[in-house]
């Protein structure tokens, strides 16, 4: 493995660290690499980056295999690594801020269907104002190009009545819009 | 050293006697000494050769 | 017949709850010589002692059997008892069925009742062959010799000349103060070294009761607590301190310069010289090895500047004696020479790889650079400065297995210091684990980290010069890669080991060394600053590495220790000694070289034999001020002349004998 | 060897006559052909009865210790073997080595006494003797008889380390050529023995041992056996009644105790002049038990065989940090 030059990657990912800590509120070189948050995540079996890796990957500038990483991507979110750190960390926030500069950096590698569905229901909520479940359901299968996938479920629930076929839009459709906007916008101003 | 091989040479078996350093604050050591040693003797059985007498 | 009383103790339930004590008691009634037995749950309680007190008095004991604890804690008590009751205090015997017993058989209870009563019997086979020892008195010469002029060597005389007892401190240096004088800063707090360490060393050198010795070193030290004679060799220094009024004409005209020992070699100094400008005493040596008239019989142009004729080519060494009643010990510690074995990272040949200690004097006001941090190879100001910490410390193949303890600490100073004095510098550490157990040490620690401080887990394998950058090539194990830093300036966190000179001070001392050369302290947690010599004490790092709060407090338990030994004209000495049956002695004084003690010595006495005039004979004399008990004679005396108080061959025999029932 | 028991007489009368000493310490013709026996010269008449053959056995260094505590000056004939109890008399401090006068002879071997009276009438009287170097003649009133000294030598002798003494003030007589053969294994009776079946080996002691009559002998001729009184014999009350080291008894297993113990009381300190194994009445092989330490010794420790140097330290009695060790 050819050696890692330290003081160029540092150099190198500052930028990335600054911003990173800006948008999550958390200061990188608070951790001091335990390892309580991947001892505790529900997840960490399926991730490829542990937590606690995350942070020292950034922590040494090479952020971008950590943009590129299926970790952030199955991180939910859940919160267990937040409330256990001993330093304070918000590592659930400094994962979000991770998966919003991905995405905004065109950065989304092997987790591309976990993104998709993501937008998929954005998409639906400012749409409607709600999850249309069904319509979500189908549109990442098409764009999967898994169009069957969960089917037999899907049959199930249809004539249980907990998958409806249509929808409606929620009273407030405008003000739902009009936070869309100006996420959008904020987002465009940075 | 010389006694070990001293006693092998009079015809005792080899093991029957042992010197180690251990420091008093090694207890797990002196344990274990003790229990090798102990059966190591066990398979040996007693002593034939200098049995008190007194 | 001896009439021998068997208390067997429950210890609440550290022993009561794993065997039965009143059985044990009941066992050992029918042992011979046992006049009466019982139990309770605290022997040691003063309901127990009392009970013990009573036992003696009704049934007209004459010793005591006490199975309970370690000797070690409850022994003294259990004497003290026996002398309450009106018996000589040597009458006791215990049996150790805690530690030995019921603490570590506890999952085996039919077996540690079993044991239990054997150990018994062999305490009580010992106390039917013990007889009344008598503790004899010595005098105390009430003054202390410290050796070592260090933080501890300081503290420690301060502690003991303030108690009221006169001071012989000798230091080998031309002045005192040690290492900490040298360094700049201190952790945690950052005060400035000179600052907390010369106002001290200026103290002791004018404290009424303190004699000062510098460019000293002891030569010999005879005798035994409260009565040393310690042989001082005071080295030539080529200056009458007496005339000196260390004006520093002298130093500032000599032409030779030779890399000063102060300033850890990158500095320099002249030939006749004080160490620093603070030196105390502030007058100067001639360093003989160097100085030009020594070496050619030209040049004196010191002897012919010195106002007051202070320069004496031909001053020679000193050897005088002084007697005193206690030692500390403070010799301080040596740093690993790292350039002998450490290849990898160039042995010593890159000019700009430096270890802690010249890191300390480089940013050191007082330094050769006067407090800028510029790199010794070409002066120019280091931006990246990378630390490895370990360096011969827990490195078994080349250096030393422990943990130098202090390093951690000076390290993350060094890098704040770094991040101050060079606004946007970059400093790496790179780091086995990061100890920092001391008050204010971990906030410390996070300060460095949180400066901006990189620490990087994982050893450096390689430095290499590549133009005029080094390349250090080193791991980091949480990313599980090999890594590489371009820098300017490397600084190795040496190991601390015991200081030049430390094995010969030991055997001067008749004290031991422990595995690593440090001086062995006679108890890890309960004695720590004692020694196996009684009246020689331990301060400072001569034990175990050790940072600044740690010397100072230690060094002021060796002055309490001292200050209580010397605080009465009178002690006592421990009766459990060698002595010699000079009838059997053949004189032929193998016991002398064996004892570490040096308390076999030679002796004339008269025989009278029936059928032929007096004659007079050489035996071995045992001196009851040194002898320690040790019983290394008395294995060494083949004619069994040499036996044991206490442990006399009778005695051991009878316990064997029980034992094998 | 005629002319040296001429030289050692008026040696011995000189130092009578001009009493640097009470008493010299040598040998005289005993009651049969082949036997010499201590005797002790206190006037120059009995000077002349002094005498030096192929059959002066007796290492008479330990009859120093008669006079240890007094300041009686004395003097002593040494073979090479026997001088090295004079060193280890010296190193004990059971003398100061200036009170002492060592008259040294070469040696060239002594005769075995049962070899010699194989060929001899022991009613002879003994008339001279030659040493020729490979033989020895002697001359009695009855004839001539040569004896080979690689047939009729102690084997002591054929191994001998020191022939010339390696510690007198005096030498007397020629030097004479070592009896030792060349290349010869010091410790090849050792050897031999270590190579042997451990159960064989074992059978071979445990029938020694089981002999010994506990007589002592070989304790009070050796020069290392120096204590005034012996560990085996003290008789402090209570010791005997059971806090003893060992019993009196004589039985094979207390037998093995004592002579281990013997052995570990001279270890490092014998001086391998053979003469215990030579007064044992029942002839336990005793130096083959006393030399296999010195040969281990040898082997580990460099050990040279003690008495050789007056500097020297006992082995037991020293410790270098660079010594060997099998424990841990």
């Amino acid at each position: 493995m050819v050696p890692l030059n330290l003081n160029r990657a540092i150099k190198e990912g500052a930028r990335f660290v600054r911003r990173l800590e800006a948008e999550s509120g958390q200061k990188i070189s608070d951790c001091n690499q335990c390892g309580k948050c991947t001892a505790g995540c529900p997840l960490g079996f399926a991730m490829d980056l542990m937590p606690n890796q995350v942070m020292h990957l950034i922590r040494v500038g090479l952020w971008a295999e950590v943009l590129e990483s299926r970790t952030i991507w199955l991180c939910s979110h859940c919160a267990v690594c937040t409330t256990r750190c001993p330093r304070n960390i918000d590592l659930a926030r400094v994962m979000d801020s991770l998966r919003i500069t991905a995405r905004r950096e065109g950065r989304i590698g092997s987790e591309r269907s976990i993104a998709l569905f993501n937008e998929i229901f954005l998409d639906s909520v400012r749409r409607y104002g709600r999850a249309h479940e069904f319509g979500i359901g189908l549109r990442h299968n098409l764009l999967t190009r898994r169009p069957f996938k969960d089917s037999d479920l899907g049959r199930v629930w249809l004539r249980r009545g907990k998958l409806k076929l249509g929808t409606r839009k929620i009273k407030g459709a405008a003000e739902i819009d009009r936070i869309f906007s100006e996420v959008e916008r904020t987002e465009d101003g940075r | 050293m010389l006694v070990s091989r001293l006693l092998e040479y009079v015809g005792l078996e080899p093991g029957r006697f042992e010197m180690r350093w251990i420091s008093a604050s090694e207890g797990g050591k002196v344990a274990e000494t003790v229990r090798e040693m102990t059966e190591r003797i066990r398979k040996l059985g007693p002593n034939r050769k200098m049995r008190d007498e007194r | 017949m001896p009439r021998t009383g068997v208390f067997v103790c429950w210890c609440g339930s550290n022993i009561g709850g794993v065997i039965d004590c009143p059985e044990t008691a009941a066992a050992a009634s029918g042992f011979p010589g046992v006049a009466f037995s019982t139990d309770y749950k605290y022997m040691c309680s003063e309901p127990g002692q009392n009970m013990v007190i009573q036992a003696i008095r009704e049934h007209r004991l004459d010793r005591a059997v006490v199975a309970s604890c370690s000797p070690r804690l409850h022994e003294e008590t259990f004497r003290k008892t026996l002398v309450r009751a009106g018996l000589n205090p040597y009458m006791l015997e215990m049996a150790n069925i805690r530690e030995h017993c019921t603490w570590v058989h506890g999952a085996d209870i039919q077996q540690a009742r079993i044991k239990a009563v054997d150990l018994v019997r062999r305490a009580v086979a010992k106390a039917n062959r013990l007889e009344p020892l008598f503790e004899s008195e010595i005098s105390v010469t009430r003054r202390c010799l410290v050796i070592g002029g260090g933080v501890a060597g300081i503290q420690a005389a301060l502690d003991v000349a303030d108690a009221g007892h006169e001071v012989i401190l000798v230091e080998r240096e031309p002045t005192i103060g040690g290492n900490m004088v040298k360094l700049d800063k201190t952790f945690p707090t950052l005060d400035c070294s000179a600052c907390i360490s010369t106002p001290k060393m200026v103290a002791a050198a004018t404290h009424p009761n303190i004699k000062l010795y510098t460019y000293a070193e002891i030569e010999k030290l005879a005798g035994y607590v409260g009565n040393f004679e310690v042989t001082i060799r005071q080295k030539a220094r080529y200056v009458d301190h007496e005339k000196c009024t260390g004006c520093g004409t002298c130093w500032e005209k000599c032409p030779t310069r030779v890399p000063s020992e102060f300033d850890a070699g990158i500095g320099q100094r002249t030939a006749i010289y004080i160490p620093f400008p603070q030196a105390v005493p502030n007058k100067p040596v001639i360093d003989r090895e160097h100085c030009r008239y020594f070496a050619t019989g030209k040049c004196e142009i010191c002897a012919k500047l010195c106002p007051t004729g202070a320069v004496d080519y031909g001053q020679e060494d000193l050897v005088l004696t002084e007697k005193v009643g206690a030692v500390v010990a403070a010799t301080g510690f040596g740093l690993f020479d790292w350039s002998r074995v450490y290849g990898e990272y160039g042995y010593g040949q890159y000019p700009d790889v430096v270890t802690g200690m010249q890191f300390e004097r480089l940013v050191n006001a007082a330094g050769p650079t006067g407090g800028k941090l510029l790199r010794p190879s070409d002066g120019a100001t280091p931006r990246t400065v990378v630390f490895i910490k370990c360096v011969g410390s827990r490195d078994e193949a080349k250096g030393r297995r422990y943990c130098s303890r202090i390093c951690c600490m000076y390290t993350a100073k060094h890098a704040l210091q770094v991040l101050e004095k060079v606004p946007g510098a970059s400093v790496f550490v790179f780091y086995m684990d990061v100890r920092t157990a001391g008050k204010g040490y971990e906030e410390f620690y996070q300060r460095a980290v949180n400066n901006g401080t990189v620490y990087v887990r994982g050893r450096v394998s390689k430095i290499y010069q590549d133009g005029e950058r080094l390349v250090v090539r080193g791991v980091d194990t949480l990313l599980g890669r090999p890594v590489e830093v371009d820098a300017d300036m490397v600084v190795l966190a040496t190991a601390v080991e015991p200081g030049s000179g430390a094995a010969e001070t030991a055997r001067i001392l008749g004290i031991n060394t422990d595995q690593d050369g440090f001086f062995q302290e006679a108890h890890p947690k309960l004695r720590p600053v004692e020694t196996h010599t009684r009246g020689v004490f331990l301060a400072g790092a001569c034990q175990a590495p050790k940072d600044i709060p740690d010397t100072v407090a230690q060094a002021s338990g060796a002055a309490a220790k001292v200050a209580g030994l010397l605080s009465s004209k009178w002690l006592s000495t421990n009766p459990m000694i060698a002595t010699v049956n000079e009838a059997l002695c053949t004189g032929c004084f193998l016991c002398v070289p064996v004892c570490s003690y040096r308390a076999l010595e030679p002796k004339k006495i008269t025989e009278r034999l029936p059928g032929h005039p007096p004659r007079e004979r050489e035996v071995a004399g045992v001196n009851t001020g040194l002898c320690q008990g040790c019983g290394a004679c008395n294995v060494a005396c083949r004619a069994g002349a040499i036996e044991v108080r206490g442990f006399t061959n009778e005695q051991l025999l009878a316990e064997v004998d029980a034992l094998c029932q | 060897m005629k002319q040296a028991v001429e030289e050692l007489r008026r040696q011995a009368a000189g130092l009578l006559k001009e009493e640097r000493v009470k008493c010299v310490i040598g040998w005289t013709q005993g009651t049969d052909v082949a036997r010499a026996v201590p005797f002790f010269a206190t006037s120059v008449r009995q000077a002349a009865r002094l005498t030096w053959t192929p059959f002066c056995v007796n290492n008479l260094s330990k009859y120093l210790l008669n006079h240890r505590y007094d300041n009686t000056p004395l003097a002593v004939v040494v073979k090479g073997c026997d001088s090295r109890g004079i060193n280890r008399l010296v190193q004990d401090r059971q003398f100061v080595r200036e009170r002492v006068v060592v008259l040294g002879l070469p040696c060239g071997g002594m005769l075995d006494r049962e070899k010699v009276l194989r060929v001899v009438d022991p009613g002879a009287a003994l008339q001279e003797v030659e040493d020729r170097g490979s033989e020895y003649m002697l001359r009695t009133d009855k004839g001539e008889y040569g004896f080979e000294k690689r047939e009729a030598l102690l084997s002591k002798c054929l191994e001998c380390e020191h022939n010339i003494p390696v510690v007198s003030d005096l030498m007397i007589g020629p030097q004479v050529p070592s009896p030792a053969g060349s290349g010869i294994d010091r410790f090849a009776g050792v050897r031999e023995l270590e190579t042997r079946d451990p159960a064989v080996r074992s059978t071979f002691w445990d029938r020694h041992f089981a002999r010994c009559l506990r007589c002592y002998a070989c304790r009070n001729v050796c020069p290392a056996c120096n204590c005034k009184e012996c560990s085996f014999e003290q008789a402090v009350p209570g010791w005997q009644q059971g806090a003893c080291w060992l019993s009196k008894r004589n039985h094979p297993g207390q037998n093995y105790l004592f002579h281990l113990i013997r052995m570990f009381h001279v270890a490092g300190r014998c001086i391998d002049c053979g003469e215990c194994a030579r007064v044992c009445p029942v002839n336990i092989p005793l130096r083959e038990l006393y030399r296999k330490v010195m040969k281990d010794a040898e082997e580990l420790f460099a050990m040279k065989t003690p008495g050789t140097d007056p500097e020297e330290v006992p082995l037991l009695s020293t410790y270098r940090t660079d010594d060997p060790e099998e424990f841990s």
